[in-house]
């Protein structure tokens, strides 16, 4: 069989330095999903941009070459003309971006994004293409394909633009899809029922796939190859099965090391003690009015209901759950970035023993004073970062806002802070663009870290890195929290991370907390079936146990459809009910 | 609904504010010292024409400009009785003019809708013209389409209008045979619309179109090009790249709307600005048009003509305005008026 | 490199596995921002040049009454109309060195014009650093020694002469020290109003915005033609015109600024919804700062070229406003009053000399343009 | 008398019936013109006479241009009877208006005594029409004319005193019209019309009252009204105020010329309406047939160029009919006291015009066309004197400078101006209505010269209504504006331009006022030599005798050049006439003035013809 992607000594750099991407050759059979996995930055995303040649202005692709199509009739795409390659690119070949928030124009609705693809190359009329998104839309999992087919980028929370993206690139169905990390923002569930989905159309049309991915239980259920990159080099490339059986090359066998795992517990975690606490939510709800378009009326999206959270000093608070389910809303919330819906309240407490804030109702200094103390990584880094500001600056900016330092002292910090997440102080003098998305992560990260914060807000902080490099982050987290008391609210899709780092994990489904333990008890007892759908859906680094994708992304299905005591319809859903102590789930008695 | 609401909310803002800038503007015609008929009475002995003196002291008799000034003000919006009765500005009595010896509105009728027709085909000179070059210029930025319209752009902007008509005009004659001046052949004048007669007023408006263009045509197209510089390299773009859109479209769709911004918010004031700025080139290229009556009526104080035409720029730049606060959140849908973090 | 023998490939470079974080170079990422721009911009060949130009410029107007061979007001009776002289090297094959022909003017009856006879039988080489009419050196210090003078009984009128017989090139020497100078200030006075409004206005919404919007409207619905009428009455009869101008100037400046102040407007209440604005706000920055590092750096691009665009209309804001009674008149020089005096058919056709102010303004428009473009360029983050 | 024939233009109508035939349209005494005794020759009627004017109420230019008067100037600016067939004079205060038999408005109604009687009864003395009474010229000495009307072709008009200004009065070029066309207006008018017919034209015109519906139709001299019968030579043929006028040949015309062709020869007049700017350029393009406003002299070259490419027009250069192209009038009431003094001295005005090089303007300006010299009678006045002409006006610096020194400016600041006696430099601050390039010039050359007798000359452009009354007000020092628009006086011409009884006579505003508003407003003359002349005024206006009147013209002349009130710098500036190379009769050298004149006027246009008027038409 011929490779439907044949790439031969690829080689891309910047500027006068050192290539970034250096002589890579992979292929990709056709029906065939081809893993790329490695380390952040390794140039994993420049060398699939490169296949569809869009990268940057200032990469140059040195030598190489790409041949794409089914047996002869192969050409390669470097040469090809602008106007051919305009034919392939979103027809034949298409790319899930690896940052889905940027990536989608904030001017324009999502349904008329992805619909513009079926009308450019399948020529479809607007109703035709309408129906087609829709449907693709109910398959990336939104439960409600309309609101997204209206919704623009911004209404949408993380994981729901990044299934708008996935399905931007799949409702042509090519024949090559390039997914960049397309389930980084995604639940487990959730990406299991994308992921299923990219099989099913795999197997209908026969279309490739190269899969980006950090997540080696996604590789090993989806991949038949597997290439790992390290600084731009292949280090190491086959049959999925093998390497993941038996890494050869030092770096694979490092990076496999490095995978977390979900613990097999023994026995619940004691109830956790809530006294001393930094941060508490209550009865916090948040409803968003949409702009239904023409005439209509405007829509209310309640983002989350009747939240309550507490995190008690120097403690790691994980939320959990679905995609949308109103998780950044409470982080923001959290920090005063967002009003909560009247009569809910957010108290902070900046040390032991001290006066609490309200953290919606401060006076100047009081707010002053909170925002040097509570910090929030933002879920998508790159629009959190200034475009035109050179990461120094941005690293700096926190500093030079509370006065703290020289500048010089300020420029150490900086790259300190920048040493801290792994990355180099050269890197100061770029611009955010300049990055790779595991990278900005990181920056984003560091930049919250420069203020020696006591609170930590972190939405998703390390979904774009390899679990190496996440290896590395946790450690320092938990190093700071250990060193400095360091209290975060942790916001992640996996629930490994979560199980490493938590003390306490609050499980999320359509705006409401539906379990709440310590990660021993979650996982030794998860109660709610929707936890339960959440654990079983958590792919594992090994080929020889795949999860039933189709059954896994079935998920807990909807509120209605639970077994009895945890069903609700509509608003109106249970109490929380501690069934043990400090193992509260939303159930009817 | 929340659109619907801003609308009419916007709508009663525009009403109050266009009280104040009645008021603004009846002052403002006001505040010259001299009134239209003492001029004119000097005038004529200047030139001895003592026949005209006593009509100028008749009309001055007849129209009673000598109650206070507030007064005037009331009864020229119309807010209270004057000598007639109710008949003020929004009674659509919009006055008598002095100089013209007629009513204001049978004047300025005509001029009106050339006034809106010359300034709108040079507004869409403008846009046919200059959206266009200025994404081209962008995507090919510094390049020689980039740079000769550059050059071009400057040449107009940077040649007096005056300066510029009179050399269209002269080699326009010369070598296309195109009319000097005017904006229709005169024998179509009050003719009913014929083809005859929209060819005449089409190729009479290719100099003024060009001039009164260009300037705004070099304006737009360097801001779009900025505009659209900071977009192209935006995510998005490359997004829309890799759907496979063709170039023309993808700039049209995507960077254009976003780098589109400041244009709407200038939307508003895109005709008022046309029409006051073309006064004087409508005065010497002798368009027929409001300017030159505007023109007339603030130098010799004709004050009812004045304030309608200022009143009348002044109603096109408020509803200009609210229109672009409108198509603004149209355009873009992350806008809201609200204050910050609410 | 190693094919394995179950289809594997695998990198047999040597591998380390720590992750290198070679030294920094200090100096790349000490050096202050403007460092960092100056260094992009050398890079933009054009820019550069522009930018390089409109320096000599401005450097040579102190100065330009040295270079200038005549004082802007001197009449040369005898020489009204002169076309364009040349400066010539060479006389029948023998190095003279810079001399002209002298000319001699007759009156021509029939077509009504002045008619120029060359007499090239006599070279007369052009005198070097000698007396002319006295003007002041750097504004202040009183010089009659010119870089160029005519040989007593020759003419130099490089770009020819005007109605009056005053030398069209030494006026556009005298005519940039006002057109480069004075219109500028009017442009800096609209964007700093244009842009702090804006600002406040699209950054604050709700009130703030409210109250502004409705003082951009109506001042934008007052025509400015009653406010020139009034004004060109009102202004004290013995100011100068350069001090009539420079209120002028100063007062299209505050009514220039709603224009822009609306563009701010509208882009801010957009690029307010950012994720970074939020970001920084949430990390305390004020209002002031997040203007001015977050916001408006997104804008530059526009206000350059806003800015590059203001400029012909300010150096020929003039000519508008002379119709009016208003603006520079003699004998203050300025390319607009140039160009006014050139606002007929026969500067046109039959002196098109007259009409060479025009050059100087657009080359220097756009030398502004492109030091513009330069600046926008090496702001631009994308492009390295 | 010449056999009439009927003219073509209107053989349809009279075909038709719809007009009578020429013999009952023309005066049974009509004005025979004598064409070849002016030199001129016979031409056929026809054709389309192409004419520009910048603002539309110039179609009022019409009335100018036609130049159908009572009494009129001809070429020769004697007065001749023209609509009237002859006036009888008494001693210069009773006339007797003889009307030509069966002379007809246009609309073909009679023109009769009765059409007079109706403006005086009707009109004049209507307090509704005319609020401020009858016209000053009816009114000798405060008392009122006497007119009688004793048959339908006379009209008697006495005065007890002398009025030797009446019949000048009547030739103006804009003419007081002292009868209207009784039969049109009384339609309009309470004391004869229909009331209810009335008020329904009132309402339709919306106006507010029948008197200014009655003004609003009444325009003999604005020329808007179509329907208001004439006398000129062409009537308003097209309604409105659109941008091209045009107007034909009144059918009821009272010349003919000696061959029996009624006058005008040209059919139609089309006025068009042109941005000012343009109108060189379009007569450069060949679109004018007879061409003077609007065109400066500075065209000149574009216009011979526009003639040597192939525009089918010649130019000619005839002489500005004003007293003077530039003058400055330094203003004796200026409200700034020091300077007033400095004003008021005669050696000052005297030093400001030596310090002027006319030569050098007029050379730079008007190729050496002008005649140079101060601001006088022209050389066709009956009234001419030479050492007028150069009294004071010769550019000598030295004794400009000699005479400030005696007037003990002798201080100086260092740039070498003088100052005045409260130490402010002498900056001599001369407005200008910005609407003339050649004034500029002409300053800028002053300036030059004036900086040698040390005054420095600050020019400030102004619109010429702002002008104008910043002038009335007192606050300008000096303004520049054309001299006496009547350069052509003779001993009848009314002097009253020469005292101070105009405040738009820009040095004595303030005089000007107090005379015209009988004393409410500004100052009397409070100088000697203004006074001689309101003395002399008030002679003139009581002299019976032509010697008389011209004693006192030129004592009036003798002062004004010795006082310099008016600073005269040129004279008859050639005044571009572009002329369709196939319009016949129009004179080579000509003046052209306002009054007496009346532009085209006195040259009678009316008799213009074109060569071939059929291939004019089709053209
Ligand atoms: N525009 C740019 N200018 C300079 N360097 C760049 C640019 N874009 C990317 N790089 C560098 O190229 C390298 C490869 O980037 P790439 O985005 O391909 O990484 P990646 O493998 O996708 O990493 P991640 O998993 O973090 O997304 C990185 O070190 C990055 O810093
Ligand atoms: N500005 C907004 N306007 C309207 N709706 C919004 C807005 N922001 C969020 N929402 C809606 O609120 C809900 C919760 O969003 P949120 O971003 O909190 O989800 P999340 O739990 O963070 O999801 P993810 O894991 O996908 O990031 C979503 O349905 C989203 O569409
Ligand atoms: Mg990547
Ligand atoms: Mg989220």
């Amino acid at each position: 069989m011929t490779p439907l992607l044949d790439i031969q000594d690829l080689s891309i750099g910047f500027g006068t330095q050192g290539p970034v991407v250096d002589g890579v050759s992979f292929q990709v059979m056709p029906g065939q999903t081809c893993a790329l996995v490695g380390e952040s930055g390794s140039g994993k995303t420049l060398t699939c941009r490169s296949v569809l040649r869009i990268l940057p202005d200032t990469a140059q692709v040195r030598s190489g070459s790409i041949r794409f199509g089914p047996g002869d009739t192969g050409q390669d795409l470097l040469m090809l003309s602008a106007r051919s390659m305009r034919a392939v690119r979103g027809d034949r070949i298409s790319m899930i971006f690896q940052e889905p928030m940027r990536s989608l124009s904030p001017l324009h609705r999502l349904g008329d994004q992805v619909a513009e693809v079926l009308r450019l190359h399948r020529r479809m009329r607007p109703p035709a293409a309408r129906q087609a998104v829709l449907e693709t839309f109910e398959r990336v999992g939104f439960a409600d394909p309309m609101r997204a087919f209206r919704a623009y980028p911004f209404e949408m929370s993380g994981g729901m633009r990044q299934r708008a993206m996935i399905a931007m690139a799949m409702v042509a169905k090519p024949d090559l899809l390039i997914a960049d990390e397309p389930t980084t923002a995604l639940d487990v569930t959730t990406q299991a029922q994308v992921l299923g989905l990219i099989k099913d159309l795999q197997q209908e049309t026969g279309m490739a796939v190269i899969l980006v991915t950090h997540d080696l239980g996604v590789v090993a259920n989806m991949a038949e190859t597997v290439v790992v990159m390290n600084k731009g080099r292949v280090m190491e490339q086959g049959p999925a099965a093998a390497v993941l059986g038996a890494p050869a090359h030092g770096y694979t066998a490092k990076l496999f090391a490095a995978a977390p795992m979900i613990p097999q517990v023994a026995a619940p975690a004691r109830a956790p003690t809530h006294s001393d606490l930094i941060l508490d939510l209550r009865g916090v709800s948040k409803t968003y009015s949409v702009r239904a378009g023409g005439w209509k009326k405007p829509l209310q999206v309640t983002a989350c209901r009747d939240v309550d959270l507490a995190l008690p000093r120097g403690k790691t608070l994980a939320v959990v759950g679905e995609s949308g389910s109103g998780k950044t809303t409470c982080a923001r919330i959290a920090l005063g970035a967002e009003m909560p819906d009247p009569g809910g309240t957010v108290h902070f407490c900046p040390g032991q023993g001290m006066e609490q804030i309200h953290v919606h109702d401060m006076t100047r200094a009081q707010r002053t004073a909170f925002q040097r103390q509570a910090q929030m990584v933002f879920q998508d880094p790159y629009s959190s970062l200034s475009p035109r500001m050179r990461v120094q600056e941005a690293l700096t900016e926190p500093m030079e806002i509370h006065g703290i330092g020289t500048r010089a002292q300020r420029r150490d910090k900086a790259a300190e802070v920048l040493r801290w997440v792994g990355l180099s102080p050269d890197m100061l003098g770029r611009f955010p663009h300049a990055f790779s998305g595991g990278q900005r992560q990181r920056l984003s990260i560091a930049r919250a870290l420069t203020l020696d914060p006591v609170l930590l807000v972190c939405d998703e902080p390390t979904s774009a890195l390899d679990v190496s490099v996440q290896d590395q982050i946790l450690t320092l987290l938990e190093d700071i929290r250990d060193r400095a008391g360091l209290s975060y609210l942790f916001i992640s899709h996996d629930l490994a991370v979560v199980a490493r780092i938590a003390d306490e994990v609050a499980v999320m489904r359509q705006g409401v907390v539906v379990e709440q333990a310590p990660p021993d008890t979650l996982f030794y007892n998860p109660r709610h079936p929707y936890t339960k759908a959440l654990i079983a859906a958590q792919p594992e680094p090994d080929v020889t146990r795949p999860i039933d994708l189709g059954l896994v992304a079935r998920g807990a299905g909807t509120p209605d459809t639970w077994p009895e005591p945890y069903r609700f319809e509509g608003s109106v859903a249970p109490d929380l009910m501690e069934l043990d102590p400090g193992h509260l789930v939303r159930c009817h008695a | 609904m929340m659109f619907l609401r801003y609308a009419v909310y916007r709508f009663v803002t525009m009403l109050l504010t266009l009280v104040v800038v009645s008021v603004m503007v009846f002052v403002i015609i006001n505040l010259p010292p001299g009134d239209y008929l003492s001029n004119q009475i000097a005038e004529l002995r200047a030139t001895g024409q003592a026949e005209g003196v006593a009509k100028a002291e008749f009309l001055r008799t007849e129209y009673a400009l000598d109650r206070p000034l507030w007064e005037q003000y009331l009864i020229w919006a119309g807010f209270a009785p004057g000598p007639q009765g109710f008949s003020g500005l929004i009674q659509g009595n919009f006055g008598w003019s002095f100089e013209f010896d007629r009513p204001v509105g049978e004047i300025v009728g005509d001029a009106l809708w050339l006034t809106v027709l010359v300034n709108l085909a040079a507004v869409l000179f403008v846009y046919v013209v200059a959206l266009p070059l200025g994404v081209v210029a962008a995507a090919r930025s510094e390049t020689w389409v980039d740079y000769s319209a550059a050059f071009v752009g400057y040449l107009g902007l940077a040649t007096p209008n005056f300066l510029l008509a009179l050399i269209l005009f002269y080699y326009g004659h010369k070598y296309f045979d195109l009319p000097i001046g005017g904006l229709m052949d005169p024998i179509y004048e009050g003719e009913p619309m014929s083809w005859p007669k929209v060819k005449s007023i089409l190729i009479h408006m290719i100099v003024p179109t060009f001039v009164i263009g260009t300037s705004g045509a070099a304006a737009m197209m360097q801001r779009l090009r900025a505009n659209m510089l900071d977009e192209l390299s935006k995510p998005y773009v490359e997004t829309a790249r890799a759907k496979g859109l063709a170039p023309a479209k993808l700039l049209a769709k995507y960077p254009l709307r976003m780098a589109f911004n400041p244009f709407v918010a200038d939307i508003g004031n895109l005709l008022p600005a046309m029409v006051s700025g073309s006064v004087l080139v409508s005065v010497v290229l002798g368009l027929q048009t409001i300017g030159p009556f505007l023109l007339a009526a603030l130098k010799s104080q004709d004050q009812f003509l004045a304030g309608f035409v200022l009143m009348f720029v002044a109603l096109l730049t408020l509803i200009g305005t609210m229109i672009s606060d409108m198509l603004l959140v149209l355009l873009d849908p992350r806008i809201r008026y609200g204050a910050r973090g609410q | 490199m190693t094919w394995l023998p179950d289809g594997r490939y695998v990198d047999d470079a040597p591998y380390i596995d720590t992750t290198d974080l070679s030294a920094p170079e200090r100096q790349e990422f000490d050096a202050p921002s403007w460092v960092l721009i100056w260094r992009r911009f050398k890079r933009h060949r054009l820019g550069l040049i522009a930018g390089l130009f409109l320096l000599i410029c401005y450097l040579i107007l102190p100065i330009a009454g040295f270079i200038a061979p005549y004082t802007p007001n001197e009449r040369s009776a005898e020489y009204l109309y002169s076309p364009p002289q040349e400066i010539n090297l060479w006389h029948e094959g023998r190095f003279v060195g810079p001399f002209v022909y002298p000319t001699t003017a007759t009156a021509d009856l029939v077509n009504y014009r002045w008619t120029y006879e060359t007499d090239t039988t006599r070279p007369m080489p052009l005198e070097f650093f000698c007396e002319g009419g006295t003007y002041n050196l750097f504004g202040f210090i009183p010089s009659d020694t010119h870089l160029v003078c005519a040989p007593p009984g020759a003419t130099i009128f490089l770009w020819g002469s005007d109605r009056l017989g005053r030398d069209v090139f030494s006026r556009i020497l005298y005519g940039a020290q006002l057109s480069l100078t004075v219109g500028l200030i009017g442009i800096t006075v609209s964007f700093v109003l244009g842009i702090f409004f804006g600002s406040i206005a699209g950054y604050f919404g709700g009130k703030t915005d409210w109250a502004i919007n409705r003082v951009i409207e109506i001042l934008r619905s007052l025509p400015e033609l009653p406010l020139w009428l009034a004004l060109s009455a009102a202004v004290p009869s013995n100011w100068g015109p350069v001090s009539v101008f420079f209120i002028i100037s100063i007062i299209l400046g505050i009514l220039d600024w709603p224009g822009l102040a609306r563009a701010v407007r509208s882009k801010f209440l957009s690029l307010r919804e950012e994720e970074y604005v939020r970001a920084a706000e949430m990390m305390g920055a004020r209002p002031a700062r997040v203007i001015r590092r977050h916001l408006l750096p997104n804008f530059m691009s526009h206000l350059i070229a806003s800015a590059t665009l203001s400029i012909p209309a300010m150096i020929l804001g003039e000519t508008a406003l002379s119709f009016l009674g208003l603006g520079l008149r003699a004998p203050a020089v300025s390319w607009g009053v140039m160009l006014n005096d050139a606002q007929n058919l026969a500067s046109i056709e039959i002196y098109p000399w007259t009409a060479i102010p025009m050059l100087p303004i657009i080359i220097v428009v756009l030398a502004f343009n492109f030091l513009g473009d330069g600046l926008r360029a090496s702001l631009d983050p994308y492009k390295s | 008398a010449p056999a009439i024939s009927e003219t073509s233009f209107w053989a349809m109508e009279v075909l038709n019936g719809d007009l009578p035939s020429i013999e009952r349209r023309i005066p049974m005494d009509p004005l025979i013109v004598d064409l070849p005794a002016k030199g001129r020759s016979y031409g056929t009627q026809g054709g389309t006479l192409r004419t520009m004017v910048s603002r539309s109420k110039d179609v009022r230019q019409m009335v100018v241009y036609g130049y159908a008067r009572l009494v009129g100037y001809d070429h020769n600016y004697d007065l001749v009877p023209d609509i009237l067939r002859a006036v009888d004079e008494v001693e210069g205060r009773k006339f007797t208006l003889h009307l030509r038999r069966g002379h007809r408005w246009s609309d073909g109604a009679p023109f009769t005594s009765a059409d007079f009687e109706y403006w005086w009864r009707h009109v004049a003395l209507n307090e509704e029409l005319s609020p401020t009474g009858p016209p000053e010229f009816m009114r000798v000495d405060g008392t009122l004319a006497d007119i009688r009307f004793p048959d339908p072709y006379r009209v008697v008009i006495e005065w007890p005193a002398p009025n030797p200004q009446f019949l000048q009065v009547l030739a103006q070029a804009s003419p007081p019209f002292i009868y209207r066309p009784s039969h049109y207006l009384k339609q309009y008018h309470v004391e004869f019309a229909d009331p209810d017919e009335l008020a329904a034209h009132i309402r339709a015109a919306r106006v507010r009252g029948w008197a200014a519906l009655h003004n609003k139709v009444d325009n003999m001299y604005k020329f808007d009204n179509p329907a208001l019968p004439t006398l000129q030579p062409w009537i308003k043929a097209t309604p409105g105020d659109g941008s091209r006028q045009l107007f034909v040949r009144n059918p009821y015309y009272h010349r003919i010329d000696g061959r029996g062709v009624q006058l005008p020869y040209i059919d139609v007049v089309e006025m068009t309406v042109v941005g000012a700017g343009l109108i060189a350029a379009k007569a450069n393009a060949g679109e004018a047939d007879l061409q003077a406003r609007g065109i400066d002299f500075r065209d000149i070259s574009i216009l011979k160029k526009g003639e040597t490419d192939g525009g089918n027009y010649h130019t000619l250069l005839w002489a500005n009919g004003a007293a003077s192209q530039i003058a400055i009038y330094p203003n004796l009431n200026f409200a700034d006291p020091v300077w007033r003094d400095v004003i008021r001295d005669v050696r000052f005005r005297r030093a400001l015009s030596l310090g002027i090089d006319r030569r050098m303007i007029n050379r730079a300006l008007y190729f050496g066309l002008a005649t140079e010299g101060g601001m006088t009678a022209l050389p066709q006045s009956p009234l001419y004197d030479l050492t007028q002409l150069y009294s004071w006006a010769i550019y000598y610096p030295a004794k400009a400078n000699a005479l400030l020194d005696e007037m003990g400016l002798t201080a100086r600041t260092p740039a070498g101006i003088r100052k005045l006696p409260d130490g402010r430099p002498m900056e001599f601050v001369v407005e200008t209505a910005g609407e003339r390039q050649e004034v500029e010039n002409a300053l800028a050359i002053i300036t030059d010269t004036w900086r040698d007798i040390g005054i420095k000359l600050v020019m400030r452009p102004l619109d010429r209504d702002i002008l104008r009354n910043r002038v009335y007000a007192g606050v300008t020092m000096a303004a520049t504006w054309y001299g006496w628009d009547n350069g052509l006086p003779g001993p009848q011409t009314p002097p009253d331009y020469l005292a101070p009884t105009q405040q738009e006579f820009f040095a004595w505003p303030m005089w000007g006022q107090y005379y015209q508003t009988g004393g409410a407003a500004g100052q009397p003359p409070n100088m000697p030599e203004p006074q001689r002349l309101m003395e002399l005024l008030n002679a003139w206006n009581h002299s019976a005798t032509d010697a008389e009147r011209r004693a006192i013209w030129h004592e009036m002349l003798e002062i004004h050049a010795d006082q310099q009130y008016g600073i005269g710098i040129l004279a008859e500036a050639p005044q571009p006439v572009v002329v369709n190379n196939a319009l016949r009769n129009v004179p080579e050298q000509a003046k052209w003035a306002w009054d007496p004149g009346a532009h085209f006027g006195v040259h009678r246009i009316d008799e213009f013809y074109f060569q071939d008027p059929l291939q004019q038409v089709t053209q």
